[in-house]
């Protein structure tokens, strides 16, 4: 692990009502990190993404994006400052077509959305920009199609889209392949792999297949708190790990 | 080994061809047809005006109406604020200061957007019920200080005495109303033009997003509160101009413009025509205030029934407003020859 | 000090009229979705049977009661069927509205055509009529009757709601009308009793508030406001909320008329706005009970 | 030929009882005296203007004139809707019959407009001249909040305190209150003997009128007044014994007896099978179609506004609420203003004549705003 | 659980879609009482919409469905659940608004309410939550949520679509070890191919709304060749 810190978690904590969901949990994650965050069933991996991006406050612990604190900041502002997630159940409008999808994207991210008298159709550099995202997404095809007639597939890969278009530094993804078609679970890790490396990856997944594709290291979360990490291998052989999370599975592979 | 990919498939015919979405707000087209009707009607119902006059100053305010519901998703039974706030506006400088028509549009516009800042800053933060609540909180308050200003505002009595100058110095308004129906069926079609063009701009498509799903754009690093206030204030605007256009081309302003009945009748003519189409304010308006004449002179005892029925037919019949009419017609006859389906999903 | 005993006596008396005649439109509101601005209109025919059963037909105040609670949930009944149950969730909410107000005008155009636009009573019977001596104030037998009727129907309506199967599977039915068919709860017949309740309710409140909210056609629109206020506040689908939130704003509006009467209007409607602010979601977030 | 008479009023609505007694007033006054006048047919039509809206009033009143081409303009209940209509009149030179709104302003708007219903200080002044003569010397003014009530305050307030006496508390209350419980504590509190009250004629009337005897105000020995908008006749029935002993000044009452009145009410029962609805806004219709009439007479039928509201300028007659003269100046009706008291009688809630203050025009005219 | 033998599953010529799309086209199979069935097939080929026509969610245009000799066909949707069917979808479907316990709850079909405690011995991470709204549960939370509310309106035929997804494995265990210990008549679709054969007794092999295969799911799991053709996979071990 080499590249310049991204992502400095430390010490986050947070609890509903009586229940610790997150207790003091630090991570860091560095520029061309490829991680896959997994655990049990409430073990609290969705929380720590929303504590992280900002949804829902911490009761304790700092987030720093880039070496910045952005620990009180608001969601919307994490999200300009390039952290970047997607949904563990696609969250898109669904009467706006894929092309709209990509344009308020790209829009936004510029901070070109107070245009009032503009039209869409010819904002400097706009159309160019969404249709090399179709492009790389492979969603050319369904450009104009309202998001809620599309295969569930499809809108996965415009979920990643949308991640990739707001340009991240850091992108969480919560379990991008859940509903998804295997052949085209296959092209969200393309998608993925297409990355610019200099950006840090954070994965959660129950699909082991996928997490072992996919991640150069492993991080496990179990009862709020970080149980262990490592690579692969050593996660698979973890006898803890085992026990509260693969159970059968872990000669998967 | 591989273990099968656990997938599902939750909408969506993979590999069927979609249709494309339709672009459901005014094309081009419409503006020009709503001129031309408009037109039209000034031709063939020359005794009409009245009415007519007042359909228009209506529609654009049902416009604004559509500019913060059809768009952006705020549920309001108090945009009459705005509209009264405008017609005030415009009433009390018309009676102390300005006599164009134009100015006084332009003021009306001023209030109107600049009350829609102020309130809409105070309550957008808030959804569903309690939004309605607050809107209709809002709308009571501007009211009531009209009817406790009676020395501007003239209170329960109205506001009298607007006798704007000719407009261009060239056109009276006259008994006929001639001048009234043009000059608001102008500003109406202008509007339509400037209503077109937002809601097709950077800004437009942003706030289509927050009204689908807020968090989502709040994900993407906008903050929805402050399209929304942008965008309520816009239609304050719009509203404010209607509101003027009523005072300008009526002569009085009542402590009606600001209540709540008129935000009601608005919220029911838009649902009428349709709601995210900018014509089907128009339609709506046109239709319900047509109808509502129509019966209201016919019989004017009963006609709340019958309007009442109306509503009703529209709602079973029409689910969507009028403006999706067409596309329901074929619908509901493909609906009718369809099988019976068992069991429950409604 | 006799006067905050005076604006405390006299708000609780209002809240609770406003409590019994909202609670009705928070129940169809929050648990079935539906915002049913006819529940004026329901309260009104209510009140206007109470009226005629009891000065058409000479029914004692104790039989006109029930009766015109039976007889509004038999009339509003086939409206469930027929109407309702076709926009019910909450994707439809436009609909409802325009529904609902199209319905209001036509009860209002039969309430019209039928008795006049004249204002109707429901007369009291002599045990109501005096007054009732609360430490320095007295309070109308009426109102003191009301009190207790609405705290009556406090306690039944969270019992039903929270306490019986029928509250469970009723909030599944409302939450997700398939899957809960799918577990074996009738679905419509749950739909139709609570409508049934809804509209009991308001034809309850409609005779009960009759001496405050006078009955006369335009009934069912006048006061739609306030109960949608009274629903707002407490939070929509939450009974403790409703009563909350009723003698919340019964006790505002009286004190704003003791203490600025000429800025009573504001003061209502002002403090709305910061209820409001302070809890956007009403008392009781869209809970029951 | 036909002249046609257009009437804005409520038809429907919350305020839907005015627009049916006004045409039903109509309809006996032309079924007594026939609807022609010389050679022409007086023909009316209706418009409903269900609220105070005047944008609409106008567009209405303007629908009458250039698409009916009606020769007189009448009705309108709300003062706005009355104003609303001053321009047109004036351009299309019309005369124009308020058969109730009651600001006294106005007739001053324009020379067209002619009145036959009253004003509130046309009510009230009298009404506290008398409370002064009577001794009483507290009195708690509680108005609804909105022009009229204000009027009526104001009315009050002045001749009242030019009387002798004093107004302890003046409380304007918002025109939508159902509770007035807060109200009566304030009322009781002031010590006042007597209250003046005005709320216009409908719901809130009922509330206001119970509440003062619930919370033992009418008990305590509290004198109620007011203008006879709170105790009008189709409300009676339903005031029930809360109504009792309330006095009200107006200038008309159902119980009036003068046989004039008698077989006004005989060919109403006849024509509508009961009188229940008949109250002052009957009379306002009823005199005001007179006036029509009696233009349509003085001018041979020809359409001249001006010229026709010169013409009953000064015109005096006996209506069924007593003799009526329009002034020539305010143009608005002079007439017998009369002190009632709620009474049974025969088992019937009625306002009974107790006093007649012969004569009074409209003291608002050309004073307050 | 002594579960009634009478849940024999008998599915024949079944036609049905949504609204006038049709998505099934003839499908048939049989599942005596207490037997076992994996239905299985790539996305979108119509397993999802087999279950729904079963417990009366689409349009059915034909076919026939019997459960222990019952025609459910022309039944509502509750009127098949009081007959006996459950079942656990797709997407979960919790009751959002109501508390794990009252979810729980509106599965019972009349039965007392200590049989809730059998939920909690299932998935004792749902005892610990019981108070909880639905709404707030974690994915996989609701996933073990929507399976034991369909167990404890102890159904006689049980219809299971991918009940493992979101799961942890570990969980996926535990819960296909308690399927097993089961005596009801059970429908399961499943992407974790693996584990549903291992599961049934008999596979049927879905495409395009058509049965393209049925047979022993031994026997499947060993056809490498089968699995491929169908599924699109292979499943090496
Ligand atoms: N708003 C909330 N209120 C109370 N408890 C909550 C809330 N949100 C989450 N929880 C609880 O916190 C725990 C962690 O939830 P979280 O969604 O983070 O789990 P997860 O690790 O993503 O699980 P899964 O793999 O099942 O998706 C769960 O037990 C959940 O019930
Ligand atoms: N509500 C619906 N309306 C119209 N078509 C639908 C609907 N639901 C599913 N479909 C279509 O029906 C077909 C069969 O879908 P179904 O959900 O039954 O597939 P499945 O085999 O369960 O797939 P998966 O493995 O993804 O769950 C698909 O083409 C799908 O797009
Ligand atoms: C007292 C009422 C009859 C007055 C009437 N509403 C008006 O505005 O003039
Ligand atoms: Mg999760
Ligand atoms: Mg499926």
């Amino acid at each position: 692990m080499s590249g310049a810190a991204l992502l400095e978690v430390e010490g986050l904590s947070r609890n509903f009502g009586g229940l610790q969901v997150a207790s003091d949990i630090s991570l860091t994650l560095r520029a061309g990190d490829r991680c896959a965050l997994i655990g049990p069933n409430g073990a609290g991996k969705t929380t720590f993404v929303n504590l992280v991006t900002g949804v829902i406050p911490p009761s304790a612990g700092t987030i720093r994006l880039a070496g910045r604190d952005v620990t009180g900041l608001p969601a919307a502002e994490r999200v300009r400052l390039g952290l970047i997630r997607s949904f563990q159940v696609a969250r898109l409008f669904r009467s706006m077509t894929v092309r709209e999808h990509l344009e308020l994207a790209v829009l936004q991210r510029d901070r070109r959305t107070f245009r009032l008298f503009a039209s869409v159709a010819r904002v400097a550099g706009l159309a160019g920009e969404v249709a090399e995202l179709l492009d790389a997404m492979g969603l050319g095809a369904v450009a104009s199609t309202a998001v809620g007639s599309l295969p569930y597939g499809q809108q996965r890969l415009l979920e990643i889209a949308l991640a990739v278009a707001m340009k991240p530094k850091v992108l969480i993804l919560d379990e991008p392949a859940a509903g998804v078609p295997h052949a085209e679970s296959q092209r969200i890790l393309d998608a993925i792999d297409r990355l610019p490396t200099d950006l840090a990856v954070l994965m959660i997944e129950h699909d082991m297949d996928l997490v072992f594709r996919f991640a150069s290291s492993i991080v496990v979360l179990a009862q709020g708190r970080l149980l262990c990490s490592g690579t692969a291998a050593e996660i698979a052989a973890d006898p803890q790990v085992r026990e509260v999370y693969l159970g059968s599975r872990a000669d998967a592979r | 080994m591989t273990m099968a990919g656990r997938t599902a498939s939750r909408t969506g015919v993979a590999g069927a061809h979609p249709p494309p979405a339709a672009r459901r707000d005014l094309g081009w087209i419409g503006i020009p047809l709503v001129a031309v009707a408009g037109l039209a009607a000034f031709w063939l119902l020359p005794d009409d005006l009245a009415l007519l006059t007042r359909i228009a100053a209506s529609a654009l305010f049902v416009l604004s109406l559509d500019l913060v519901l059809g768009y952006g998703g705020i549920a309001t039974l108090g945009q009459a604020a705005m509209y009264g706030t405008g017609a005030y506006a415009a009433g009390i400088a018309a009676v102390n200061w300005i006599s164009d028509p134009f100015a006084l549009l332009a003021v009306g516009g001023l209030a109107g957007g600049l009350i829609a800042l102020v309130t809409g800053a105070l309550i957008l933060h808030a959804h569903g019920l309690t939004l309605l609540m607050l809107t209709i909180a809002v709308g009571q308050i501007v009211q009531e200080i009209a009817n406790k200003a009676r020395d501007w505002t003239g209170g329960s009595d109205g506001l009298s005495g607007i006798d704007p100058a000719p407009v261009l110095g060239l056109f009276r308004f006259d008994l006929y109303g001639r001048t009234a129906f043009l000059f608001a069926l102008a500003v109406l079609v202008v509007a339509l033009m400037v209503a077109r063009r937002i809601v097709r701009s950077p800004f437009g498509l942003a706030c289509r997003g927050v009204k689908e799903d807020p968090l989502r754009v709040s994900a993407l690093g906008g903050s929805p509160k402050s399209y929304l206030v942008a965008l309520y204030a816009v239609a304050g605007v719009f509203a404010g101009v209607a509101g003027a256009l009523t005072a300008v081309t009526s002569g009085i302003v009542g402590l009606d413009s600001a209540g709540f009945p008129w935000s009601a009748e608005a919220l029911v003519m838009l649902v009428l025509g349709g709601t995210g189409r900018l014509y089907g304010a128009v339609i709506g308006t046109a239709v319900f205030m047509g109808i509502h004449h129509i019966l209201a002179s016919s019989d004017p005892f009963h006609w709340m029934g019958f309007i009442g029925l109306f509503l009703i037919g529209i709602v079973l019949f029409l689910p969507g407003g009028i403006a999706s009419g067409a596309g329901r017609l074929s619908a509901l006859l493909s609906a009718l020859a369809r099988p019976g389906r068992d069991g429950g999903r409604a | 000090m006799e006067t905050m005993f005076g604006i405390a006596v006299d708000g609780v008396a209002y809240g609770m009229i406003l409590f019994i005649i909202s609670v009705g439109l928070s129940v169809t509101l929050g648990l079935m979705r539906v915002v049913n601005l006819a529940h004026g209109a329901f309260a009104m025919v209510g009140g206007y049977i109470a009226s005629y059963a009891a000065q058409g037909a000479g029914l004692p105040y104790a039989a006109a009661l029930p009766v015109a609670v039976v007889l509004t949930v038999l009339a509003t009944l086939p409206l469930e069927r027929l109407l309702y149950r076709r926009i019910y969730g909450s994707a439809n909410e436009l609909a409802q509205v325009l529904l609902t107000i199209g319905l209001t005008f036509v009860i209002v155009a039969g309430i019209n055509y039928l008795f006049g636009p004249t204002l109707k009573r429901i007369p009291l019977p002599e045990l109501l009529t005096g007054t009732v001596q609360i430490g320095s104030k007295a309070i109308p037998a009426h109102r003191a009757f009301v009190i207790v009727a609405g705290g009556l129907t406090l306690l039944a309506l969270w019992w039903l709601l929270e306490r019986t199967d029928f509250g469970i599977r009723l909030r599944a039915a409302v939450d997700d009308p398939a899957m809960a068919a799918a577990l074996g709860i009738r679905t419509e017949r749950l739909y139709l009793a609570t409508f049934a309740l809804g509209s009991g309710l308001a034809a309850l409140g409609g005779v009960l508030g009759a001496e405050l909210l006078p009955l006369e056609p335009y009934y069912a629109i006048r006061y739609i406001v306030l109960f949608l206020a009274v629903v707002a506040v407490g939070g929509a689908g939450s009974i403790f909320g409703s009563a909350a939130a009723a003698l919340a704003l019964g006790i505002v509006d009286t004190a704003g008329k003791y203490l600025i009467p000429s800025f009573g209007e504001f003061f209502f409607y002002a403090a709305l706005i910061l209820i409001l602010f302070r809890w956007p979601y009403g008392f009781f977030k869209g809970r029951t009970a | 030929a036909t002249i046609k008479v257009g009437v804005v009023a409520p038809f429907s609505g919350p305020f839907a009882l005015v627009g049916k007694t006004f045409k039903e007033a109509i309809e006996v006054y032309q079924a007594q005296h026939g609807d022609k006048v010389g050679d022409d047919t007086v023909v009316f039509i209706y418009k409903d203007l269900d609220q105070a809206n005047p944008a609409q009033s106008k567009a209405l009143s303007q629908e009458l004139i250039v698409k009916e081409k009606v020769g007189y303009l009448a009705g309108y209940y709300f003062t706005p809707d009355a104003l609303a209509v001053a321009p047109l009149i004036d351009e299309a030179n019309i005369p124009c019959v308020i058969f109730n709104a009651a600001t006294s302003a106005i007739t001053e708007k324009s020379p067209r407009y002619v009145r036959t219903s009253f004003t509130l200080w046309q009510n009230t002044v009298p009404l506290a001249e008398h409370m002064a003569k009577q001794g009483i010397r507290k009195v708690v003014s509680a108005v609804s909040d909105y022009g009229p009530g204000i009027d009526g305050e104001t009315a009050f307030k002045t001749t009242f305190e030019k009387n002798g006496g004093t107004v302890v508390d003046t409380i304007r209350m918002p025109l939508k209150s159902t509770d007035f419980a807060p109200f009566m504590q304030r009322i009781r509190d002031s010590g006042a003997e007597a209250i003046y009250a005005f709320l216009p004629a409908g719901p809130t009337t009922l509330a206001f009128a119970k509440a003062f005897a619930d919370n033992g105000l009418k008990d305590a020995g509290i004198k109620f007044f007011g203008p006879g908008d709170l105790t009008q006749e189709p409300d009676l029935p339903t005031l029930g014994d809360a109504a009792l002993g309330i006095t009200t000044s107006f200038n008309y009452s159902r119980a009036h007896d003068s046989a004039l009145n008698k077989t006004f009410l005989a060919k109403h029962k006849e024509m509508f099978g009961s009188t229940d609805s008949v109250t002052f806004s009957s009379v306002g219709a009823y005199d005001g179609v007179h006036v029509i009439y009696q233009m349509i007479k003085n001018t041979g039928g020809k359409s001249d506004g001006a010229k026709a509201v010169d013409s009953v300028k000064g015109m005096s007659w006996e209506s069924p609420r007593g003799p009526l003269t329009i002034d020539p100046q305010s143009r608005h009706v002079t007439q017998t203003i009369y002190l009632r008291t709620v009474e049974k009688v025969d088992g019937k809630l009625e306002n009974v004549e107790k006093v007649a203050f012969e004569k009074q025009p409209d003291y608002g005219y050309k004073v307050g705003k | 659980m002594p579960a009634e033998p009478a849940g024999a599953l008998e599915v024949s010529d079944l036609h049905a879609g949504y609204g006038r799309t049709q998505i099934l086209d003839g499908v048939s199979f049989t599942i005596p009482a207490g037997g076992r069935l994996a239905l299985l097939g790539r996305n979108g080929v119509g397993k999802t919409t087999t279950l729904a026509t079963l417990v009366g969610q689409t349009t059915r245009h034909g076919g026939s469905i019997r459960l222990g000799g019952v025609e459910l066909g022309g039944l509502s949707s509750s009127a098949r659940a009081a007959a006996g069917l459950g079942y656990v979808p797709q997407t979960r479907d919790i009751f959002k608004s109501l508390t794990v316990e009252e979810n729980l709850g509106a599965g019972l079909k009349g039965r007392p309410r200590r049989a809730l405690e059998e939920a909690y011995e299932l998935f004792p991470r749902l005892g610990e939550r019981r108070r909880n709204g639905g709404g707030e549960l974690s994915g996989g939370e609701q996933q073990m949520l929507s399976v034991a509310r369909a167990l404890l309106g102890r159904p006689t035929a049980l219809l299971l679509d991918e009940p493992l997804e979101g799961l942890a494995p570990v969980v996926c265990d535990t819960l296909m070890a308690a399927l097993s210990r089961l005596e009801m008549t059970v429908l399961l679709v499943e992407q974790q191919v693996d584990r549903a054969l291992d599961f049934a007794d008999r596979v049927v092999f879905l495409d395009r709304g058509r049965v393209v295969h049925s047979g022993p799911a031994g026997t499947a799991k060993a056809d490498a060749a089968l699995l491929e053709r169908h599924l699109g996979v292979a499943l090496a071990k």
